[in-house]
């Protein structure tokens, strides 16, 4: 604890006994993205939004900056603080007791479109129903308690253990997104502790137009506190259609171009609910793993050398798919097979796993995913980043959108300093390859732009984030940091520079 | 140098401790052996110290608090009582069977507590060495 | 060969070198989601206690960058292992680190009672020690000093010398009934240890190792088969850290449950007596989490007649820890992680069932006492106890 | 980790007597090479002026946070030493004695060699605990100043008087509506048979007038709380339904229809023990105080028959009656409490043998009392309550009720210690009023064991009262009479005598203040009177600081021995306020809030009522005013949270370490 504003703000917290902590604070210096501004000296721990209306108080009366972050899962670096700023982990908020203990088992309460409340148990399923979170709960922790009513949320992004504050912060995807939109498009009514130039804000904003604008907001205008998030109802598996669709080929750019094609055809023809895929390598699973020995996954999961295996999976109701298996047929070099929705979980966990977790290695950051626009230059940009990945560890996966493919590839390395520093380069050699106008390619639109946020978004956004800022936050107390275009983290691997 | 039964003696401040004040004022002999823990209650005998005597080679254990009634806190001795019958079957089961005790004795019982450190003494001398102790040469 | 290069803006140089237990952790590929975070019973309680937080300040600031209440606050009951997408050995790092840390970082107080059995299993690593163990069998029951099945009572027959609110000595006596209804006189011996559980995961490796080696050499001696117990702790201890250290068992271990589960399948064992009770079952971390072993206690509970039996939300390798891990750490939180798992059980059920004599005595413990906040009735039951009480 | 110390440790010659057995010297040289000992040294007499000295000299020089006295008992000098090390600036709490001479050179004094090995331990063991223990502050509570005395009896008004003399502010609460008690009932006290009104009513008059007593009366304590160095009481005034402006004309209870000859409602008279009816609206005696009239609204018609009647409202010429009035609760903080609630009388109605309720001239003592005082129901007269004819043969019967059998569910096994007297008095009253009349004592011991009681039991036979060894077998009417069969133990002849009256020496029993007790946590001995601190030593104290007891609420006694008590109460009571605020004992419990399930054990073992669970915090609390350090919590605590200082585990395992045999397997 060194500033002065940091005691005097410790002091004010511990008079309105807010949980924080000021000690070492090394653990709190990354998040998943492992990229650094420095190590805080101070992180508070909201229970609710009454704490987070003293804390924004204390922090504009101080002028110190705030930093929201949520379960540290972030993978731009959004939950990282600059020096002097101070984080608020905003993990507990609306999803603990009195005595500021998780409660992880909940009954949720759900409300219709204008906000009354509903009971679930009498609810059809075409009804257009939220279910009211506090800003820490978590997609997992929601459907676990939604499941015995055989509902879900609607938009659950593939962490299901990140806090619905920061889907909407991120303005995340995951599966659902192709049938309901991006998380912002979900959410229907949102509290919201902006700054005033006097002290803390709480808003109460319903207009969907507003929500929208503030989707995606990255912590800029505010600490989100509670929200109305869509859910839907849980697919039965006789209403339900899983499909896995294979293609492999020695030459990514052919392999491309043709599941480009048929994306482009589903996408036209059919509503479905999940579109992943996943590129798969003999190391994508431990020998041991007991999906190798599924008489019908484990033929996925052996690859000739020297070739490209991409796998594609579809989920969704059947009558809304009803053309997938004839779309699939049309394209001979794709193998398609209809799969239970048991084995359909299977594929996406290897699906989740393998987005850079493996073992021995850590993730280097950098070019972390992608929105490809137009899938028919899926060819050509496939051919660019293998050309640079030729020989490079970790693999690619993705998600198939009806307004494009996303594409996330995270390098792997070896814990030691050459490893990681030939990837990280590897990283910026991606990007200059793949980050085109020309192949309608833009920069993270997954798990947000984080610390790139100003460097990486289009300028239109950037002005609208910047007038967005200057409505909610006129004292500018948070994350001043992402707005500024030069915001540079530092990758706690190494000393190279965004 | 042949060995001598070694006793952790727990005295409470207001009997036990006065009654070894009252043996030794008197020039009442016992064996030295016997080595004294001041405690202000035996009602602040944790089961702990006894195996923690044994475990650093004490051959006996004797706890001595007021008679029953007359305890300086209410009922301390009672709860001490009860304690170490607890612990009594932790003593047996690790084989040290016999060698905790519990006696009391009033601040004007110096003989009591004397003959209690004699006998106790002797009992353990029939028992001989605590196990867990390397045995001495005789 | 090092991954301390990482060195953030203002830390400076890490001082130690990594070391071994770091590595793993670090090769494992924590990749700072913070599930485990989420998924810890103590976080839960205590924001500020998080193990990914932990991991990360271990791995800038060069390994012993831990804080004392890190330490020993973790349970190690594995929730954060179970989650982890890079499958991160935290409780294996938490125990490393306990061995290198202990000395200069000694619990302040460790709950009294851990005090109390660590002491015990001090006394028992000592050589020339002459147990009198078997007072609790009582009469009725057979057993015998040789023989194919050794019955593993591990400190059994010394909890109840601690502990006021629970009999534990029943579950060994349940345990005898039931192999003798089975026609199995099982060797209870004298010569039995400390499985050393609460010495290993405390950070006393040595003391573990010693009581590991006397206890092999005998059980080895024995010549016998099979070797059981009905303690979750002992079972994970015996099958899976032993061979680590005496490599290889020349006898198979089996938990109660797994042995039981055999007995009825092969009808040396019937369950005549309806049991009308409605009970739930928390899967103890040592069987569940660490030893993999799910599906065995419920079979069992599946067995008996009369019986309901209802799942918590929570189970198998999401079970809640019943708040203490080794006897290391019992304080003003662990209540509340009680009081919310009593809670959860209580809402599905009138009697917690239980595995592992130890879920049984942290959760007796907490229904002793006061609760934090009132609870519906509700029993805490040993499996074997219960099994016995199917027996005609 | 405790920072490095600086011990110092003294050893004493006691001029011989541990020198002699004990080779000093040795000791001395062990004692220098422990860890931590900076300065070892020897010294004929430690306790000398010379010694002490010493002490404080080197404690200054060599800085010492740690002193190790090697002596006698800490019983005889551990005060003496710890002030000095005081007086010198180090914390007295970080000096402890080894007890070398009770429990080396004495006991083992043909053991030269073996006592010197002990002492070495003792003194290592107190080196390894000093280094161990934490200096101590001894804290201070305020004490609320004022005092409140429970029972207007002449214990609780004696004792009231002192205090008030003394200055303290006093709040006597009566639960009846005057003060008195039972002595006012009691006509004459023996062995002077002066009359008892005429030594009460002054002091009932004192107490009554007294600036610094502020008297409640017809009001109860309902509860207590305690919190350090003050009790905050909560008195319920019960409403009279008459106001302070009653002048005490009496015209309100001449017309109170209750108890009127052809009224239906007849109501006794507690004042006469039932021997006379009551009005409904009253004052229980001509001198009773306050001169308050109160109305009995249990048996008013204005409350029993919907103010049906208002008489005297009507008649009241001072508008003092207040049917409106309603139960009132004041809070009262004080800082001491006198329990003075007295006793009762038992009731006889159980031992159907003496016909006790069966027969109207079966009457208990202090009827018999009653019956004496020429205000009271027979103005004097010893009648036969059955037909009011006089009473030429009274038969008294001793011990009814006390010295039963033990086990005896109906009777007391305790001595009733004042009824022997009693009846002795009132059998020479009733002789001297009427010479004719002949009076039986039945009797198992006649206990005269007071100052002049000897010769007043003697005088009493001078007079004619007649005593017969043995206890009447059964009371029977016969011939108009009561016909008593006793044998006489002494003669052997078995006697039946025929009596107008019997009266039975029915026992003192506490009055029943169980509720009380329990809220303020005070104990009752199996006998159910007040449990005394001590009763040999501490016969006024309870265990509960601040809370003393006087008179018979402690146990049967005369009117002298309550006077005394009563006396020995208000000093215990005036040294307890006088200090203005009580040193707390520092060594007692204390609780680790990070380790504190808040399980309640602590709760359940402490005798102190000294450890409660904060239901805010759910972290135990203990009360330092109230805690005696016995440790109880400290045994039964799960975690290890609650510890009493200076005997935390690691100080008494330094200890234990440090005697233990040195060979132990390593």
């Amino acid at each position: 604890m060194a500033a002065v504003e940091h005691v005097a703000l410790e002091r004010g917290l511990a008079a309105k006994g807010i949980a924080r902590d000021c000690g070492e604070l090394l653990g709190y210096a990354s998040d998943a993205s492992f990229l650094t501004l420095g190590v805080p000296n101070l992180i508070v721990f909201p229970k609710d939004e009454a704490e987070c209306v003293e804390i924004v108080d204390l922090a504009v009366k101080h002028g110190v900056t705030l930093v929201p972050r949520a379960t540290g899962s972030s993978t731009a670096g959004q939950a990282v603080a600059p020096p002097g700023a101070v984080l608020v982990d905003m993990e507990r908020v609306g999803a603990c007791d009195a005595r500021g203990h998780r409660q992880g088992l909940f009954v949720p309460s759900v409300v219709d479109a204008s906000g009354h409340a509903v009971e679930l148990k009498a609810a059809k399923a075409d009804d257009e129903l939220y279910v009211r979170v506090g800003a820490g709960r978590t997609s997992d922790e929601t459907n676990r308690a939604l499941r015995p009513f055989r509902w879900s949320v609607a938009v659950t992004p593939s962490s299901g253990y990140s806090t619905f504050g920061g889907n909407f912060a991120t303005n995340a995807r995951g599966s659902g997104t192709p049938e309901y939109g991006p998380f912002g498009e979900t959410v229907n009514r949102l509290r919201l502790v902006a700054s005033s130039k006097a002290g803390a804000r709480p808003l109460e904003i319903t207009a969907r137009t507003e929500i929208r604008r503030l989707a995606g907001h990255h912590g800029l205008c505010g600490l989100v506190t509670e929200l109305d998030v869509r859910i839907a109802p849980i697919l039965q598996a006789d209403e339900m259609l899983c499909a896995v669709l294979a293609i492999e080929s020695e030459d990514p750019e052919r392999l491309g171009a043709t599941i480009g094609r048929l994306m482009k055809r589903v996408a036209s023809s059919c509503r479905y609910y999940a579109g992943e895929f996943l590129f798969v390598d003999d190391a994508i699973v431990r020998p041991d793993d007991p999906i190798r020995a599924d008489p019908v996954l484990g033929s996925y999961f052996a690859v000739r050398p020297g070739v490209r295996k991409m796998v594609l999976l579809y989920r969704g109701r059947r009558e809304a798919m009803a053309a997938l298996p004839g779309i699939a047929t049309d394209v001979p070099e794709v193998s398609y097979r209809e799969v239970s929705y048991a084995q359909f979980q299977a594929m996406m966990r290897v699906r989740t796993a393998a987005t850079g977790k493996s073992v021995a290695r850590v993730n280097v950051p950098g070019c972390e995913d992608f929105l490809l626009r137009e899938p028919e230059r899926f060819g050509t940009v496939l051919a660019a980043m293998f050309a640079v990945l030729a020989g490079a560890e970790g693999r690619p996966v993705g998600h198939h959108y009806p307004d494009g493919i996303v594409v996330h590839y995270r390098p792997q390395a070896r814990i030691d300093r050459d490893a990681i520093e030939k990837a990280w380069s590897l990283n910026l050699r991606l990007r200059d390859a793949v980050l085109r106008p020309e192949f309608s390619v833009e920069d993270r639109v997954e798990h947000g732009l984080g610390l790139a946020l100003f460097r990486d978004s289009p300028p239109e956004r950037q002005k609208e984030l910047r007038a967005l800022k200057a409505e909610y936050d006129p004292a500018n107390v948070f994350c001043p940091h992402l707005l500024d275009p030069e915001a540079k983290g530092r990758f706690v691997g190494s000393s190279f520079r965004l | 140098m042949t060995w001598e039964p070694q006793i952790a003696a727990f005295c409470c401040n207001w009997c036990g401790y006065a009654a070894a004040d009252q043996a030794g004022a008197a020039k009442m002999e016992y064996p030295a052996g016997v080595k004294i823990v001041r405690l202000m209650c035996t009602g602040m005998m944790d089961p702990y110290y006894v195996l923690r005597a044994f475990e650093r080679g004490f051959d006996g254990v004797l706890v001595v608090g007021c008679h029953v009634g007359s305890c300086h806190y209410k009922s301390g001795n009672l709860q001490a009582k009860e304690q170490l019958d607890r612990v009594d079957r932790v003593v047996r089961a690790l084989g040290l069977g016999g060698r905790l005790a519990m006696t009391a004795a009033s601040a004007a019982e110096g003989n009591v507590f004397a003959d209690a450190a004699r006998d106790f003494t002797e009992k353990v001398r029939k028992l001989g060495p605590n196990p867990l102790r390397q045995a001495v040469p005789a | 060969m090092t991954e301390a290069v990482v060195i953030p803006v203002g830390v400076s140089e890490p001082s130690a070198a990594p070391d071994a237990a770091l590595r793993t952790l670090a090769q494992e590929g924590c990749i700072q989601c913070n599930k485990c975070t989420f998924a810890c019973p103590v976080h839960r309680v205590d924001v500020l206690f998080s193990p990914r937080k932990v991991i990360l300040q271990a791995y800038l600031g060069g390994g012993d960058d831990v804080t004392e209440r890190d330490l020993w606050a973790c349970l190690t009951c594995g929730e954060c292992q179970a989650v982890c997408p890079t499958q991160v050995p935290y409780p294996a790092f938490i125990r490393e680190k306990r061995e290198k840390l202990r000395d200069v970082m000694d619990r302040a107080a460790p709950c009294k009672h851990g005090g109390f059995k660590d002491l015990v299993a001090e006394i028992m690593a000592k050589p020339n020690l002459m147990q009198d163990r078997r007072q609790w069998i009582g009469d009725g029951l057979k057993v015998a000093d040789t023989g194919d099945t050794i019955y593993f009572t591990g400190c059994m027959p010394y909890l109840d010398g601690i502990f006021s609110y629970c009999d534990s000595a029943e579950i060994g006596r349940a345990a005898i009934r039931i192999m003798n209804a089975a026609g199995i006189v099982p060797v209870v011996s004298n010569l039995e240890r400390c499985c050393g559980h609460d010495a290993l995961w405390n950070g006393k490796r040595e003391t573990f190792e010693t009581l590991a080696k006397r206890n092999a050499k005998w059980i080895v001696d024995s010549g016998a088969k099979r070797l059981v117990t009905a303690c979750a702790e002992c079972y994970y201890m015996l099958k899976h850290e032993y061979p680590k250290v005496i490599g290889p068992w020349p006898l198979e271990v089996l938990h109660m449950s797994e042995l039981i589960g055999e007995l009825v399948k092969d009808g040396r064992l019937t369950f005549a007596k309806p049991v009308p009770l409605l009970v739930t079952y928390q899967d103890p971390c040592r069987l569940g989490r660490h030893a993999k072993e799910y599906d065995a206690p419920r079979e069992v509970l599946q067995a008996i007649p009369g019986l309901t039996f209802v799942e918590m939300d929570r189970v198998r390798e999401n079970s809640m820890c019943c708040g203490v891990g080794a006897y290391s750490n019992c304080d003003a939180q662990t209540k509340f992680m009680q009081q919310e798992r009593l809670e959860e059980a209580a809402s599905k059920a009138d009697h917690m069932v239980t595995a592992c004599p130890h879920c049984r005595i942290h959760f007796s413990c907490y229904l002793d006492g006061k609760p934090v906040d009132p609870l519906p009735p509700l029993k805490i039951v040993d499996l074997t106890v219960l099994a016995a009480q199917a027996l005609g | 980790m405790t920072e490095k110390r600086k011990v110092g440790v003294f050893l004493c010659h006691c001029g011989g007597n541990i020198s002699d057995v004990v080779d000093v010297g040795k000791v001395r040289d062990f004692a220098a090479n422990q860890e931590d000992v900076v300065l070892a040294t020897d010294f004929r007499f430690m306790c000398s002026n010379e010694g002490q000295e010493r002490l404080q000299r080197e404690i200054r020089e060599k800085g010492l946070d740690g002193v190790v006295v090697a002596c006698c008992t800490p019983k005889m000098y551990e005060d003496l030493f710890r002030g000095k090390a005081a007086e010198a600036g180090m914390n007295p709490f970080l000096l402890e004695i080894a007890n070398v001479r009770e429990q080396c050179s004495y006991p083992h004094r043909h053991e030269p060699a073996k006592a010197t090995e002990k002492a070495k331990a003792l003194v290592k063991a107190q080196v390894e605990k000093v280094r161990k223990l934490w200096s101590l502050e001894v804290k201070t509570a305020k004490i609320q100043p004022g005092v409140a005395v429970i029972g207007g009896g002449i214990a609780g008004i004696h004792a009231s008087i002192l205090l008030a003399d003394l200055g303290h502010k006093v709040t006597l609460v009566e639960k009846s509506p005057t003060i008195g008690g039972n002595m006012a009932r009691t006509v004459k006290t023996f062995p002077t048979d002066d009359c008892a009104m005429c030594t009460l009513s002054p002091k009932m008059n004192e107490a009554y007038n007294h600036e610094n007593i502020d008297l409640m009366t017809y009001a109860e304590v309902v509860d207590a709380k305690r919190s350090p160095g003050k009790f905050t009481l909560t008195v319920e005034k019960k409403p009279r339904f008459v106001t302070d402006a009653c002048i005490g004309c009496n015209r309100c209870t001449e017309r109170c229809p209750v108890s009127t000859a052809k009224a239906p409602v007849q109501v006794e008279s507690e004042w006469e023990m039932g021997l006379s009816k009551r009005k409904a609206i009253y004052l229980p005696f001509p001198s009773a105080l306050p001169q308050l009239w109160t109305i009995d609204a249990d048996h008013c018609f204005y409350f029993q028959r919907n103010h049906a009647c208002r008489v005297c409202q009507m008649v009241c010429p001072a508008k003092a009656i207040d049917f409106t009035m309603k139960p009132e609760r004041v809070a009262v903080d004080v800082g001491a409490v006198i329990v003075a609630t007295g006793w009762k009388e038992y009731d006889p109605a159980p031992l159907a043998h003496l016909g006790f309720r069966r027969h109207k001239d079966v009457v208990t003592q202090l009827q018999f009392a009653r019956m004496l005082d020429s205000m009271g129901p027979t103005r004097g007269e010893i009648a036969r309550p059955s037909d009011g004819k006089p009473a030429e043969t009274v038969v008294m019967v001793q011990c009814v009720g006390s010295r039963g059998a033990p086990g005896d569910p109906d009777t007391h096994e305790y001595c009733s210690r004042v009824c022997c007297m009693v009846a002795v008095k009132h059998a020479q009253l009733l002789k001297k009023a009427r010479p004719e009349a002949d009076v039986y004592i039945l009797y198992i011991d006649l206990r005269a064991y007071g100052k002049g009681f000897e010769e007043y039991y003697v005088h009493s036979m001078e007079l004619g009262v007649k005593y017969v060894r043995g206890l009447p077998g059964r009371v029977h009417p016969e011939g108009g009479k009561l016909l008593v069969d006793v044998d006489d133990m002494l003669t052997g002849r078995r006697l039946e005598i025929p009596a107008d009256l019997v009266v039975l020496s029915a026992a003192m029993e506490p009055a029943p203040i169980d509720d009380l007790l329990a809220s303020l946590h005070v104990d009752k001995t199996p006998d159910g009177f007040v449990k005394e601190y001590h009763a040999k030593i501490n016969p006024t104290e309870t265990a509960v600081k601040g809370v003393f007891v006087a008179g018979c609420a402690q146990g049967p006694k005369d009117i002298t021995d309550t006077i005394a008590q009563a006396g020995a109460a208000a000093m215990s009571a005036a040294v307890f306020l006088g200090s203005g605020e009580m040193a707390l004992n520092p060594l007692v419990a204390e609780v680790d809030p990070n380790l504190c399930r808040a399980c309640d054990r602590c709760t359940e073992v402490c005798e102190f009522d000294a450890v409660h669970v904060d239901p805010n915090t759910l972290v135990a609390v203990v009360d330092e005013t109230a805690c005696e350090g016995c440790g109880k919590c400290a045994v039964v605590c799960p975690t290890g949270a609650i510890s009493v200082r200076q005997f935390k585990k690691p100080q008494v395992l330094a200890a234990i370490d440090a005697l233990a045999p040195m060979a132990v397997v390593p």
